[in-house]
């Protein structure tokens, strides 16, 4: 059983760095985690074309199979996200946080995650959760108001989507501690944005994934905006993957509308946390298209031209491009895949359509686990201006 | 919403302004007044906050003035006590209430106690902005009533407006004030329009309102739930019950002077509140008033409040709000 | 102290425990009986902790089981979180009352309401042990008493023992519930001995503790202020005053059933904490009390608590921590 | 008067970097902030000899009159500090954490301060406190217990010692913003330990200084234990230093016993911070000799042979070699200095022997600007019970 707290690779003691001032400039540098990259690393390009060479940091574009099937998720995913959004101007969605244009980050990440691992998801990240195969009703029953988490958390192996900043990512490194204290192999993915890496939860984590070298991946959506405030208002860091190295992680800095690129460092990370090489930070550079929500406007704070550039780096394009000119998407698969995507679609507006039944007086029955008598109480009194009301109408 | 008698009747320029309105107003104003007030937090620069109350400032002041801070609350607090300490004034904002809680410990262990522990050296003229409370359909984390963590932590002071006259005047005196102020916006009533000719005085923010006289019940309320006890009253005078209706306007310090008064006018009082019950503010407030007036009262102070569960999700928080008919209900449990 | 009836006569095997020795103990056991009850926080390890609580468990558990973490409480609450999704039943220290306020967000906003937004799917067997309150001449923000954050907040189960025997069983209980307890020690008494024979189980851990018997007056007291009630009852006595005290042990739940039933046999009550009275826990307790039991009382529930001041400095907190002589002079102010 | 957010160097906004897959991997890095060197910067070695070449950064070996002042400075804070410990072992005081083997960061940082500059001190940092000149009786009423905070923050442009670990290090970059905004050219510079780092709050802290370009200087002296924690349970980093990288300022890896170093260090520091070059972090490798506070027993976690090998490294020793050799300190003037020394132990001792005479009363006086009517009942009540205890006795 690993410890916790044996440090892998420590550094000499920087008591002995003092000691010997004969030593050179060089002589204490040692194998050190990978440090991200000055361009992104991107496998393929917005032409469509495989990227080599210093470019691809030595990561190599996943098979054919593997592309089309982040594909086919990516197209599916998006028109379910298309339709949440319209669902939610109708109305039927207390709100929704759209993550159209991020599909290739959200789409590879959980694609690269094996069955055991856990996700922990913030509110932006509604596909991925889609992706890993929970039913639109229990996602969506957050959003439209119905219960805080809709989905079974143990079941799924994910974490309900977070909502206050960053918090998340301290569970993920928890999660990750005891799966290594139990010696098991069970590695976390936690999502972040960028807004979210200023907070101190953030930083945290990082910290103590690294201290105890938790099998954790932590991918950074840099979207460009935390609501309507920009990266620069965020960080004065050359990338947020260069806040690895004040940890001791490795970090990567990625292309995030390349799912290719997305998916072969996530998966490498992943690798890394499975066999014992502890957390990895990576950041994919991308862009949210739609409003921050529903309720926010956008046209305070960014141009259309802003927006109609990043439309050209759309993340479906080029991996369409690509497989299409590799032979692997035909029309008839395309097709297929769209109409997968629209069957979706129409579950998911069946599904919103209904109205569900909930029970007021379940409100009590979920606070603890050793229900206590002040609640039971509580619970009567709500029964029973439940029941005059009823008789009183 | 009947405006109380001791409020100067719309002057001729009165318009009709809400309570976002009067507090754009209020910031405005202050920041015209005084250079050393600043204004920053998330979102709050080009797009006016998430409530739009900074909307315009930023354009208006330039970024010196207002400007979008990183994401993180300890660092908006922290940074605000620096810069007190240099001279300023600055107003911040959390953007929703449970969003205050990474700030915890600057606001509990540093922005309450700085005063007292420089023996009053150092001041600290900051205002904290909260928007508070439910009533809007915000899902979870959106709609916490944090009053009580605040009114609880000695060298806080704390107050809430109801209504766009006093959001423009209690931000104004809040901004003025040489004591560290934690301003809660009841969100839910972030549009609800008086008219009202800028600037107004309204009474100083410390004191409690009668917003209503009556004879047999005081009802206490604050921020959102005025409205409530307002409603409730009318409803009640229907059936000939003749409710006082205070708006407490300040829950640190409390006015001990306003509301006693009136309870021992009518010996029976009830405090509305969306905050969970137990060690919510209504408990300092039923046991205060208690203390002092016993035997003055002919039944126990009633609390119509939050039941002690984390507030609901949207579809289920009509359930847990108080209503005015739920607080009809409970005055009916009294023996009369 | 004098122990109560209701407590086993120390069997033969009874030997002097400190609370601190007592809850090493109770750690030590549960550490042994279950895998996954594993121990972190700052300094917990090699140091035992600045209090000692921890002292030897490194030693015979291993870093598997007990380890230092960083220097973060948000991270040391959001990791056992965490941990707990995972199967584990983490303990962990906040080294003061005040360092537990940057764990704030975690503790209110993910600790407390994981259980309710899950249905209860996650639960969250995690203990946040907090030595508290005053009384060992600390500097600032090492005596602060925290309970009304926290017992203001559902989904938390908030517990103090005041000696060894409650000590050691109500961490038992603690551990080996599946809600998520805030376990405050009161710091004062850590070094209190009594003769248990341990392992021990006490009364169950929400519930409240007669531990003296009397007639005219019930004092509600918890963690440090239980022997200044007690101390209170003695010297009343020679008064010809008959005291009965309840230790709460349990501040959330509260044990309404025992505390109204002494109530209504005195008809008069106080209640002794060392926190600030605006908002304290006191006025839960004097509000609730006096709502369930109003018509048999004969005089308001008096608090006799912290001012509302932060906590002074060594040299000064004898003047702010409630004394017995002080509770005697509140019951004086009594019309009897 | 500059803007807060009129960030300097921005890099090209990370859409740019993707936009153009031709750019050469080297075409995004800008003149990037100085990143911490391999060796911990040093400028005298422990033989007092003058350390050249890449070890010494480009930095250089202060002025020996400057040195002089440092050292008399060293000399007599230690004397301070090991008086103080001796008077809370015989019980004058509640605590005291002792600075011994420290002296170069705290003297250092000090005495680069303009005089118009803002200290943040942490309960560890008395001794700069003290040779910044406020008096004994004023600094260490903190630690006997008479008050939270003993001098004139004001007027002493220093705050008072923090205890909540990491918090004072948003105060100094508020404090350094707001004169940024005012147009001054005051600089902040607060102290932080190596275990405060793992804090959210000296993450935000960084962070807000970075991207409001602020004129703070953060010194983490490193002195390898959080109480008991030693640095290797607190971050997976090579250095502490290199955390500045992730934040984009420049970061600096310093001996921290090397007094010449940290002054050089430091001094640049703040020139920049002085002149719109914005924050910088510092860390000082150095050793807590003494226990944690008086009531820590080191030997639970650490050696004596540890702690003997640091005595090797002792920060005033190398200064006082290299001065002696030298010709700068003679024996006349190293008596002058033992001189002054002494005579302030006696001061120290003195006012510490007398009984401070406290008025309870005050403790309502200070809680608000505003005094509110509950405080005066409250204060009321105080004075009868002190009143009738005075007459019952
Ligand atoms: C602790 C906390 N503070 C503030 C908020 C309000 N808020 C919600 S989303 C958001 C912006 C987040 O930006 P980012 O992390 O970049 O994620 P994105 O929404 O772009 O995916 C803010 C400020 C919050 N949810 N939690
Ligand atoms: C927020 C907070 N958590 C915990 C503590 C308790 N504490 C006081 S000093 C200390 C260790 C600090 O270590 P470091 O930052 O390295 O400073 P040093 O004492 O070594 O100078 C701890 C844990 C505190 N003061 N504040
Ligand atoms: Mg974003
Ligand atoms: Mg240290």
């Amino acid at each position: 059983m690993p410890s916790v707290n044996n440090l892998l690779n420590r550094l000499p003691h920087s008591a002995q760095v003092l000691h010997d001032s004969q030593m050179s400039d060089t002589a204490t540098r040692r194998d050190e985690p990978a440090r991200p990259t000055a361009m992104p690393i991107r496998l393929i390009d917005e032409k469509g074309a495989a990227v080599r060479g210093k470019r691809a940091d030595g990561f190599e574009v996943p098979a054919d199979d593997v592309l089309l099937s982040l594909y086919r998720k990516m197209v599916v995913a998006r028109r379910f996200d298309t339709q949440v959004t319209a669902l939610t101007r109708q109305g039927r969605l207390a709100t929704y946080p759209s993550a159209l244009g991020q599909e290739a980050c959200e789409i590879a990440a959980v694609s690269a995650l094996a069955e055991d691992d856990w996700l922990f998801p913030t509110y932006r990240d509604t596909i991925a959760i889609l992706t890993r195969g929970v039913p639109p009703t229990q996602i969506l029953s957050f959003f439209r108001g119905d219960w805080h988490a809709g989905y079974d958390s143990i079941e799924q192996r994910m974490a309900p989507q977070a909502t206050p900043l960053a918090t998340q990512a301290l569970h993920a490194v928890g999660l990750a501690t005891a799966a290594k204290l139990k010696g098991e192999s069970t590695a976390a993915l936690a999502f972040l944005g960028d807004g979210s890496t200023s907070e101190g939860d953030a930083h945290e984590a990082f910290n103590f994934a690294a201290v105890w070298q938790a099998p954790v991946v932590f991918v950074i959506q840099n979207n460009q905006y935390a609501i309507s405030v920009p990266l620069s208002r965020q960080t004065h860091a050359r990338t947020l993957a260069d806040k690895a190295i004040g940890y001791g992680m490795p970090g990567y800095y990625v292309d995030g509308n390349d799912v290719a690129a997305m998916y072969a460092v996530i998966s490498a990370a992943l690798d890394r946390a499975h066999s014992g090489g502890g957390p990895t930070l990576i950041e994919g550079i991308t862009y949210r298209m739609e409003a921050h929500t529903n309720s926010d406007d956008p046209t305070r704070y960014r141009t259309a031209s802003e927006t109609a550039e990043w439309q050209t780096h759309d993340p479906i394009d080029r991996i369409e491009k690509y497989l299409t000119k590799s032979g692997t998407l035909t029309p008839a698969i395309a097709e297929e895949i769209t109409g997968e995507a629209e069957a979706l679609a129409a579950t998911t507006r069946d599904a919103m359509n209904e109205t569900p039944i909930l029970d007021p007086l379940e409100l009590f029955d979920h606070v603890y686990e050793n229900q206590r008598p002040s609640l039971i109480e509580q619970r009567e009194f709500l029964a029973r201006e439940l029941a005059s009301a009823e008789s009183g109408s | 919403m009947t405006m109380t008698q001791s409020r100067p009747a719309a002057a001729a320029s009165a318009t009709p302004i809400t309570i976002a309105g009067a507090l754009t107003a209020a910031l405005r104003d202050a920041m015209t007044d005084d250079p050393n007030v600043v204004v920053f937090g998330e979102d709050v620069g080009p797009l006016g906050g998430v409530f739009r109350v900074t909307d315009g400032l930023s354009r208006e002041f330039g970024d010196k003035r207002i400007w979008d801070s990183p994401l993180a609350e300890a660092g908006i607090v922290g940074t605000a006590i620096g810069m007190a300490m240099y001279g300023m004034r600055p107003v911040v904002e959390m953007q929703f209430d449970a969003f205050s809680y990474p700030a915890f410990e600057q606001i509990t262990s540093h922005l309450a106690k700085m005063h007292n522990r420089t023996k009053g050296r150092i001041t600290l003229p900051i205002v904290v902005r909260i928007p508070y409370a439910g009533g809007i359909g915000g899902v979870e984390h959106h709609s916490d009533s944090s009053e009580a963590y605040w009114t609880h932590t000695p060298g806080l002071t704390v107050v809430t407006p109801s209504n766009p006259s006093d959001a423009y005047s209690m931000l104004r005196e809040a901004i003025a004030s040489d004591d560290p102020v934690i301003f809660l916006e009841p969100k839910s009533r972030y549009w609800v329009k008086d008219d009202v000719a800028l600037p107004i005085h309204t009474l100083p923010m410390t004191k409690a309102e009668v917003l209503r006289e009556g004879s047999d019940v005081t009802l206490l309320a604050y921020g959102p739930t005025v409205k409530t006890a307002m409603q409730a009253a009318e409803l009640a005078s229907v059936e000939g019950l003749s409710i006082e209706v205070i708006d407490l306007r300040s829950l640190s310090p409390f006015d001990d002077e306003t509301v006693g008064a009136s309870v021992r006018k009518t010996s029976r009082a009830a405090i509305i509140h969306e905050a969970a019950q137990f060690g919510g503010y209504g408990a300092e407030v039923a046991a205060r008033v208690t203390e002092r007036q016993f035997f003055y009262l002919a039944a126990p102070i009633l609390r119509i409040t939050g039941f002690d569960i984390p507030f609901p999700a949207p579809k289920l928080e009509e359930h847990y709000l108080p209503t005015a008919e739920r607080v009809l209900a409970a005055l009916d449990t009294w023996e009369w």
